[in-house]
């Protein structure tokens, strides 16, 4: 076997060994959690019997191992159980707003990376200019706010005051959308789609746009980057293709963990906005200890997180020929 | 400024009892959801606490998530001392058997709803009564009676009965198609056939706070899943809009006598489908909780012996037993499922572990004045008008948005994104005032069916002592709570039944009031002192058992 | 708040190529003076932990009336008042005067911020000093722990933690102790991966000492500036988490933390009632906070990075 | 007409500590064709100079005064997007760090085409035949061309970038330290290219160096700098057998030579001064064995000691008497403190 | 060859594996890299050797085994006539730490950026745990007396950033002699500084050496430094000893044709004489995945079949030094025993 496959295959076993532990921690913490699960679902009108109905139904009446031992075989095939709450399995649950979650974490980043990269060269190249001081103050204050905060004042301004986006929700009342496509590119859906990434970008954009610019700075820095200037090459094209360039390497790879992170969806920005994405289900989940579908929204985040984890190393090394692989990193 | 919560300096007596630390009250919990989820039960806390501070009681608040606190409160039930808690309103709870008897017959007192551990053999005796008394005014005096039982008793702690708030936009609705029903307010079904669109706008679109969970004629999920499933599946009976149960996809139910009730269903009605309704399919339903697969709804139909088809119009109910509540609780509760849809899948369950409560139907078909259009997930919930129905509705969609940002909803109602505002869990003066300044909006206030309270533990002195319940009761300021924490869009409450049910309430019931005054009074009557320092003291010969 | 990531893989070696710099951020309190006087961004946001610090000490003199205080005049409530020469703040609409809430919030701020930047910092740099230093299988070992806290949304974690725990500041502050270390030990040990390839290191191997005098008594004070950028990250992350917390109902009531306050004013509609008083003071807050340790942080960046300074 | 001009040019750097003066008022010239080196102790100007001329200085840096007249126009008074005109195409600077002077993520090959294509105008094929040209003259294998920097050894690197200074055929080529940090061989190597092209093409050249061998080896003339000033310039052989002055002296004590084992080295002792506040007269005076009165308040002028050769000396006079002091080892034990 | 040896290194060898590019095919490819392969010497008391070689040979990677910074992948290494090469023993190895001292090639590298001089010097006499508070204070001044930083005193609060290069390259001897060792490795001691300075530290090693009657090493690429400062020499050539003898011999008179190359390279300071013909070619073989044969077969103008089969052994030439060179053979009159491969 080649270093190569070795090296994948090894990242690869352990990022399953990552799931696995990440399972069972998630698994006791919600089976040692106050609190009987299916205490919220309890009707006064409920006998004794019917609850011990409802336990059976869950497994729950089972032994701790046996329990988790199942859970585990489940997960292995993919399963993630029945959600107490919706009665359904949790992965319909779930896709029910992944999509919407993706739609909004793509088109936040989209924007944020857009703006942040644009934004960190525009502030590397104007270093030691007041453009620079403000920008980044500015740039501090956005990543500084917290985010309902920024949504609140959003929704009041550009929908309630201004009247421009709807208020809340992915989709327009009553519309029935043909295929994902046809919502994706309706205005309608774009439209309710605009004030949650604004609000999800202003924050996200610092990062970028503080990396970048500092790398800029770093890179600029480099002596290849003088070469490129002493060989007459324009400004313009020194700043994109040398110092831009390379600089945007750590930026996009930070871009491939950001997006692990924000899958775990933005609870706050679905809460505020009304959207119908994982982060809001997760936390209804928890409050309603609907410990199946916490757990399979929680698993899901994380297998998401280390996959862009794995994502981000292999993108880099793809993307910087310098770098070797081998033990550790 | 004086502050709530700072104790007043009492006339306690200047002598202290010899054994006075022995008797000293601990300090009590009182268990609440906390601000950030419940912020009145959290503030009505507030108060209960000042309040016991000023009789010289040490309390203090647990806040916890609702979990928690259910969980403590329904399975360690001699753990906790109070805690809040309310009752929501349902139509079927318009009749009054579910309140009384669940919440306070002593054989619910070990794993029902009883978990207050309210025990009193003649409070027992009434309560069953009234549940096989079929004749309403002796079953009125039933209620009355046992109200009056609860309030001298204080079994519970009552608060205070909310005022329902709806708005809905007038323009888009005629005010006069508007219905009100006790205890439920605007938000019915009622509205929903009647109203009359007048003008482009021919969709109702309300918000709900949390999601619709599922659309299913055999599980009883989230208060909105019921919203919807009420539309889409007719039942026999529904609750009209005084309370009273009355005939709907029956056209007549005749009690041939207290345990044989005739029903006739009404002719030519039709599923979604296109299949007709039959009495086979009315058996079905009735019996197929019967089968283990559904279970939540077997409470509602253990009570029935048997069900025999006459004609394919015409069935007959036996009932074991006498149950006046038949009526609202098992007619007008119970979903008509189509037998060809459902029986193939009840069959099929039999042999899996998964029950009809886990079953989600692409499709719902029912036979409701309401067609199943379209659910997004946590989005919205469309309906269509089913002009077939005998009681076809007059808006042409019934949609309902998940819109959990109370500020949003606001937001939309005044922007006009949604026409009729079903749920608002904020501030009512706020609501007034933005409903006053909007030229569209109408708001309907309704006292509601439910009731918020603070349950206190009687296994567990001091709350074992009626005298000391009563003392709480009257220390209670509740106008002051109703005022304060709801800024008066609330009644203050003294019974399981809500003011908005003139039929049922008993109007004057012995709930002690009087304030601190009349509290102390009651304690020293009953043998209660103070120490030095103002602490209340138990009554001679009585200890602090559970300790500090 | 917590995709500050990576930041491994800017070129820290850079920092050395003007070790002089770090000297200056010496562990002695006067080298920490020095180069705040020398960096209007790093003073700046030491002046602003000052001022909530100051404000957190003597919340009992400066706040007019108790945080938790229903106010009445004359026997009647005075809930949703406007800003007035009594209540500058204006009050809630339970009667509770504002800006009193907002000078007891600092305290809780501070003392979540500073316990969770602690916390991260410790934990943090410990794990990456170990790491980095023994390689082999210490590395092997505490980095699997680092890629599993790496594998752990934090949001999520945090809210099933607090759901688990009880709405209380401190599994706030346990959760990121849990987790946000993760960032500050893959950092550090990069770091310290090319300190211990630096011949002082050598050096003091030739010399004889022990390995534990090495990676203390050499490395730590090298990679100290490092960890001090990420507590006073951290220190921002704390606060936001607390805030979000709070907003999506776990917060603790029995503290009146900043992010408390904004949720009760968002949940008794404050911005619909156009209460400005009571929606912006917190967020500014909150705001000012974070972005101080951003301040401190970029400072120290541009020691860590002194060819920025160059340029 | 000499091609390259250096008239009392002054580049000065802005640091926080004040002015830091790294290149106070030198002038020299090279002639089409010749090849001058430029040496000197780290630190004392030579790349700053070589920046200075093609102004790519660090943000930082002014250009004071004097003046650069290269090829009859002065580039010190050029507009930015004319000079950028003249960088690469007429002068070409191969800079100190040329390890590390290629972009790291893209092959070889696209630094060549960029120039050759934009700057060049050749259309592809034609820049893609020249590219695989160069690297023949420079003697790397044409497969290279299409590997990453980092895949490159250090002394293939530095003749690539040689191979792209050449690539517009120009005027003039500067080389800071193009053999520094390079093996021997590969050292020798790489002299041996730049010999050669010196020699077909007629190329004009201007190498740095801290290494004195390396300039008797391949220059004409040489220029020795000290503290940001010329201190002595002259035809190689001339400057390094009979230098003129103490610190070329010095410079050559300290140098060990393979052939002659039996010398001992002599160290200068003590540091150049700081460029932010020099001394008033000889910037050498405080090192330098042979200090008078003068050399403390007067600062020795640049003046011709022979056939081309300069010096910049205030014992010029008699110089045969310190060449002789200078050889012996306890001259430069009493350094004046 | 009379007297004790201090220093034995028998068939010393390290091996790496080699990194590779995760996408990309690299020149390179997978495979081990031997940095120093089988490499023999001794050097007798207070004798000094010189190891001189192109980048990459395995220099500083031998410099490293011989202070136990590297564990040898095989091989023996015998201090004093002990064989220390697997050597555990916490004291006993902390002897070996006192006895061997490494002189760094970067000066700015060498001393902790957050020490002053004080404090840098200070750290060996903790470890060891010399003298008193008092003792110390004299033996740092004595230290920096030795290497003339003079008065000492001046230099003790200052950090190294405050210092010039020729000034931290005596600290960092005089951190190197403070414990009084007996062996010094010195890695490119003077590479990173200026000319004029250079010749200063040197002079200052080479009696301070002699003095103190420390066998050293001196690592360098710069064949006229070792020839200066060095008794013996050898020469690396990827990872393996290709020549080593007296330095008289060896460099007047080399037998390898790369030690031959390599002097024919160096450049002079005299502008009039000619530079010499280097007649290797150009290409540097990657070290990975050495092929079977002389490592130096690819450059070698005398290459013949045998050189591409079988690895030269060490043997004597007629000029003293031990050469591995096949071509070279018809000198030799007898294959020197593995024993008498070394000085
Ligand atoms: N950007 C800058 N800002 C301030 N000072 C600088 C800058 N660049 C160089 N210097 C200083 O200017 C002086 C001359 O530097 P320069 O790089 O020209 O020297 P050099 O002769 O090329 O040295 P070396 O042989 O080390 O390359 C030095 O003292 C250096 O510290
Ligand atoms: N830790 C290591 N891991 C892998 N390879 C290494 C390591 N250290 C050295 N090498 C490799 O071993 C070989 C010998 O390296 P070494 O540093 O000993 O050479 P050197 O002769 O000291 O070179 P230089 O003159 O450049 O200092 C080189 O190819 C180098 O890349
Ligand atoms: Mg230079
Ligand atoms: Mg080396
Ligand atoms: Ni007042």
């Amino acid at each position: 076997m080649g270093n190569r496959s070795k090296f994948i295959w090894s990242r690869l076993a352990q990022m399953v060994l990552t799931l696995w532990i990440i399972a069972t921690i998630l698994f006791f913490i919600f089976r040692l959690m106050p609190g009987n699960p299916l205490v919220a679902y309890i009707d006064p009108t409920f006998t004794k019997e019917q609850q011990d109905i409802l336990m059976a139904q869950f497994g729950l009446d089972k032994p701790l191992w046996m329990q988790y031992l199942i859970y585990l075989a489940n997960l292995v095939q993919g399963e993630l159980g029945d959600s107490f709450k919706f009665r359904a399995p949790v992965m319909e649950v779930i896709w029910g707003v992944l999509p919407n979650t993706l739609y909004l974490m793509l088109f936040s980043f989209v924007i944020a990376y857009l703006v942040g990269i644009l934004g960190g060269v525009l502030l590397a190249w104007k270093r030691k200019t007041r453009f620079e001081t403000i920008g980044i103050i500015a740039t501090l204050f956005t990543r500084s706010a917290p985010q309902m905060w920024v949504g609140m004042i959003v929704l009041v301004i550009f929908s309630f005051h201004l009247n421009w986006f709807p208020s809340g929700g992915a989709s327009a009342t009553g519309v029935v959308y043909a295929s994902e496509w046809e919502k994706l590119t309706s205005l309608s859906f774009l439209k309710h789609l605009f004030l949650p990434s604004l609000t999800a970008a202003i924050y996200l954009m610092g990062l970028p746009l503080l990396l970048m610019r500092s790398n800029m700075l770093d890179v600029m820095g480099e002596s290849y980057v003088e070469v490129a200037r002493m060989r007459g090459l324009s400004e313009q094209r020194i700043m994109l293709k040398y110092a831009a360039r390379n600089a945007a390497l750590p930026v996009v790879t930070a871009m491939a963990v950001g997006i692990g992170y924000a899958l775990g969806g933005n609870v706050v920005i679905e809460m505020v906005f009304s959207w119908p994405g994982l982060g809001r289900l997760l936390v209804n989940a928890v409050s309603a200890s609907d410990y199946a579908l916490a757990q399979g929204a929680f698993i899901l985040s994380a297998a998401v997180m280390v996959i862009m984890n794995f994502v981000a190393d292999i993108l880099y090394s793809f993307l910087d020929p310098r770098v070797t692989f081998g033990k550790g990193r | 400024s004086e502050t709530q919560t700072q104790p007043k300096s009492t006339d306690t007596p200047k002598t202290e009892p010899a054994d006075a630390k022995s008797r000293e009250i601990r300090t009590l919990q009182i268990l609440s959801r906390p601000q950030a989820s419940a912020p009145d039960e959290y503030e009505r806390a507030n108060l209960i606490a000042g309040a016991m501070k000023e009789l010289g009681i040490n309390a203090e608040i647990k806040a916890m998530p609702y979990e928690q606190q259910s969980d403590i409160v329904w399975y360690k039930r001699d753990e906790w001392d109070m805690t809040g808690w309310q009752m929501a309103a349902r139509p079927e709870r318009l009749d009054p058997d579910e309140f009384v008897y669940n919440l306070f017959h002593s054989s619910t007192a070990k794993d029902g709803y009883n978990f207050i551990g309210y025990n009193n053999p003649e409070y027992d005796k009434i309560a069953e009564q009234q549940r096989i008394t079929v004749d309403r005014e002796e079953r009125k005096n039933l209620i009355f009676k046992a109200q009056e039982l609860i309030a001298s008793d204080v079994a519970y702690l009552f608060n205070v009965h909310p005022k329902l708030k709806y708005v809905y936009n007038h323009q888009v609705f005629d005010p006069n198609s508007v219905v009100e029903m006790a205890g439920m307010g605007i938000r019915n079904i009622w509205t929903y056939l009647n109203a009359a669109p007048i003008g482009q706008q021919k969709n109702m679109i309300l918000n709900s706070n949390d999601s619709v969970q599922a659309l299913n004629p055999f599980y009883i999920s989230g208060a909105f899943d019921s919203w919807v499933t009420e539309l889409i599946w007719d039942r026999l009976m529904r609750i009209d809009k005084d309370g009273l149960p009355k005939p709907w996809a029956a056209e007549s139910v005749t009690w041939k006598t207290d345990t044989l009730i005739e029903i006739k269903l009404r002719a030519n009605m039709k599923w979604h489908d296109g299949k007709p309704v039959t009495a086979e399919d009315v058996k079905f339903s009735y019996e197929a909780p019967l089968t283990g697969e559904v279970p939540m709804y077997k409470p509602f139909v253990e009570i029935i012996d048997k069900i025999d088809i006459k004609d394919p119009l015409t069935l007959e109910f036996t009932l074991k037993r006498p149950w006046a509540a038949f009526e609202t609780a098992s007619l007008s509760k119970l979903n008509l499922v189509p037998k060809h849809i459902w029986g193939p899948i009840i069959e099929d369950l039999k042999n899996k572990p998964e029950n009809a409560e886990s079953y989600q139907e692409k499709t719902p078909i029912g036979s409701g004045p309401f067609k199943y259009e379209n659910w997004k997930f946590k989005e919205e919930v469309v309906l269509s008008a089913n002009t077939e129905h005998f009681s076809p509705p007059k808006i042409e969609k019934w949609i309902m948005r998940e819109i959990p940002n109370t500020e949003a909803s606001l937001g939309m109602i005044e922007n006009g994104e949604i026409n009729f505002l079903a749920v608002f869990p904020g501030d009512g003066q706020l609501l007034q005032q933005k409903v006053e300044a909007s030229p569209n909006l109408t708001m309907v206030t309704t006292t509601d069916l439910g009731f918020q309270f603070f349950a206190m533990n009687h296994r567990r002195p001091p709350f074992n002592d009626v005298a000391f319940r009563r003392a709480l009761a009257a220390a209670v300021d509740r106008d002051m709570m109703a005022q304060v924490v709801y800024k008066g869009f609330a009644e203050p409450g003294d019974s399981v039944i809500s003011p908005a049910l003139p039929i049922w309430k008993n109007p004057s019931l012995p709930y002690p009031s009087g304030g601190v005054e009349e509290a102390k009074k009651i304690l020293q009557e009953a043998g209660y002192e103070w120490d030095a320092a103002g602490k209340l003291l138990y009554p001679a010969g009585k200890k602090e058992e559970l300790g500090k | 708040m917590n995709t500050d990531v990576r930041m491994e893989q800017r070129p820290v070696q850079v920092a050395y190529r003007k070790a002089g710099f770090l000297a200056v951020l010496g562990k002695n309190l006067a080298g920490a003076f020095r180069f705040l006087k020398n960096d209007p961004f790093s003073m700046t946001g030491a002046v602003i932990y000052l001022f909530f610090i100051l404000i957190a000490l003597f919340a009992p003199l400066l706040a007019p009336y108790d945080p938790h205080e229903m106010i009445k005049h004359n026997g009647k409530l005075a809930f949703n008042q406007p800003p007035s020469a009594e209540h500058w703040l204006g009050t809630t609409n339970m009667g509770r005067d504002i800006f009193s809430q907002l000078v007891y919030g600092a305290k809780p701020a501070m003392m979540v911020g500073l316990t969770a930047a602690f916390f991260v910092v410790v934990v943090g740099t410990l794990v990456g000093l170990f790491a980095g230093y023994y390689k082999g299988r210490v590395d092997g070992v505490l980095m699997r722990v680092t890629d599993i806290a790496f594998g752990i949304p934090f949001e999520p974690f945090v809210i099933v933690l607090v759901a688990f725990l009880g709405p209380s500041v401190w599994n706030i502050v346990l959760a990121m102790g849990l987790l946000l270390w993760r960032d500050t030990a893959r950092v550090i040990r990069s770091q310290v991966l090319t300190v211990r390839e630096r011949s002082f290191v050598e050096a003091a191997k030739i010399s004889g000492a022990s390995d534990l005098r090495i990676l203390f008594v050499q490395v730590a004070p090298n990679i100290l500036p490092l960890s001090f950028l990420y507590g006073s990250l951290a220190m921002g992350w704390a606060i936001l988490t607390e805030a979000a917390v709070s907003f999506l109902g776990f917060g603790d009531p029995a503290m009146m933390s900043w992010g408390f306050m904004l949720n009760d004013a968002y949940a008794s509609q404050a911005l619909s009632r156009e209460a400005y008083w009571w929606i912006i003071p917190p967020g500014i807050f909150i705001m000012l906070t974070v972005m101080a340790g951003f301040y401190i942080g970029r400072g120290s960046e541009e020691i860590l990075y002194p060819r920025l300074k160059n340029q | 007409m000499s091609l390259l001009e250096v008239n009392d040019l002054k580049i000065y750097y802005k640091t926080s500590r004040g002015i830091s003066k790294a290149v106070d008022g030198v002038s020299f010239a090279v002639d089409q064709g010749r090849s001058l080196g430029l040496v000197g102790e780290s630190g004392c100007g030579k790349s700053t100079l070589v920046k200075g001329i093609i102004r790519v200085l660090a943000g930082n840096g002014i250009i004071a005064g004097g003046s650069v007249t290269f090829d009859g126009t002065d580039l010190t008074k050029m507009a930015e997007s004319h000079i950028r005109q003249v960088r690469w195409k007429d002068l070409s600077l191969i800079p100190q760090a040329a390890m590390d002077s290629l972009n790291p993520v893209y092959p070889v090959i696209d630094s060549f085409l960029e120039i050759l294509m934009l700057k060049g105008k050749l259309s592809r094929a034609d820049a893609i035949q020249r590219a695989q040209e160069l690297f023949t003259m420079v003697g790397l294998d044409t497969k290279r061309l299409r590997y990453y920097p980092h895949e490159f050894s250090g002394g293939m690197k530095q003749r690539a970038m040689i191979a792209l200074a050449l690539a517009l055929s120009p005027k003039l080529v500067i080389a800071d330290e193009p053999v520094t940090a390079l093996d021997v061989i590969v050292q020798n190597q790489v002299l041996r290219v730049l010999k050669n092209l010196k020699k077909e093409l007629g190329l004009t050249l201007v190498m740095i160096t801290h290494d004195i061998s390396v300039v008797a080896e391949t220059c004409d003339d040489v220029a020795v700098m000290y503290a940001g000033k010329i201190i002595e310039l002259g035809p190689v052989s001339r400057v390094l057998k009979h230098s003129m002055h103490p610190y070329t002296m010095g410079l050559a004590n300290a140098f060990p030579n393979l052939k002659k084992t039996e010398s001992t080295l002599i160290s200068i002792e003590g540091s150049p001064p700081d460029l932010v506040d020099p001394p008033k007269g000889c910037r050498f005076a405080a090192r330098c064995p042979f200090q008078i009165e003068a050399c403390a308040h007067e600062e020795p002028s640049l003046v011709s000691v022979g056939d081309r050769h300069f010096a910049a000396c205030h014992r010029l006079d008699e110089i045969a008497v310190l060449q002789a002091k200078a050889k012996e080892v306890d001259t430069w034990r009493k350094i004046p403190s | 060859m009379a007297e004790n040896p201090i220093i034995e290194v028998r068939g010393l060898s390290k091996h790496f594996e080699a990194r590779q590019h995760l996408f990309r095919k690299s020149s390179t490819g997978a495979g081990v890299l031997k940095a120093v392969d089988d490499v023999s010497f001794r050097i007798p008391k207070g004798h000094s050797l010189g190891i001189a070689g192109e980048s990459g040979c395995g220099k500083t990677t031998t410099a490293k085994m011989l202070l136990k910074l590297y564990e040898p992948t095989s091989g023996s290494f015998l201090f004093n006539g002990k064989d220390i090469t697997h050597l555990k023993a916490k004291e006993e190895l902390k002897q070996f730490r006192k006895q061997a001292q490494l002189m760094f090639q970067n000066p700015f590298e060498a001393l902790n950026p957050r020490f002053t001089i004080f404090r840098s010097l200070l750290e060996p006499l903790i470890v060891h745990d010399i003298g008193t508070k008092e003792e110390r204070a004299a033996l740092i001044k004595q230290a920096l007396e030795q290497v003339n930083l003079i008065p000492a005193e001046n230099f003790f609060e200052k950090y190294p950033h405050q210092m010039s290069g020729g000034q931290l390259q005596r600290v960092v001897l005089a951190r190197a002699l403070i414990v009084d060792p007996i062996f010094l490795v010195a890695d490119e001691p003077v590479s990173m500084l200026d000319v004029s300075v250079r010749a200063g530290v040197l002079n200052l090693m080479k009696t301070l050496t002699e003095r103190l009657q420390l066998t050293t090493v001196y690592i360098s690429h710069d064949l006229s430094l070792i020839s200066y400062m060095c008794e013996q020499t050898a020469i690396m050539y990827l990872g393996k000893v290709v020549e080593i003898g007296d330095t008289m011999s060896v460099l007047q008179k080399p037998k390898h044709p790369y030690t031959q190359a390599l002097l024919a390279a160096v450049p002079s300071p005299d502008p009039d004489e000619e530079p010499e013909e280097v007649l290797i070619k150009n290409h540097v073989p990657s070290p990975i995945n050495m092929p079977n044969g002389c490592h130096f077969q690819d450059r070698c103008p005398y290459t013949e079949a045998i050189c591409r089969e079988k690895t030269p052994e060490l043997r004597q030439a007629e000029t003293g030094q031990i050469v591995a060179c096949h071509m070279v053979t018809p000198f030799f009159d007898r294959k020197a025993e593995r024993e008498e491969h070394v000085i």
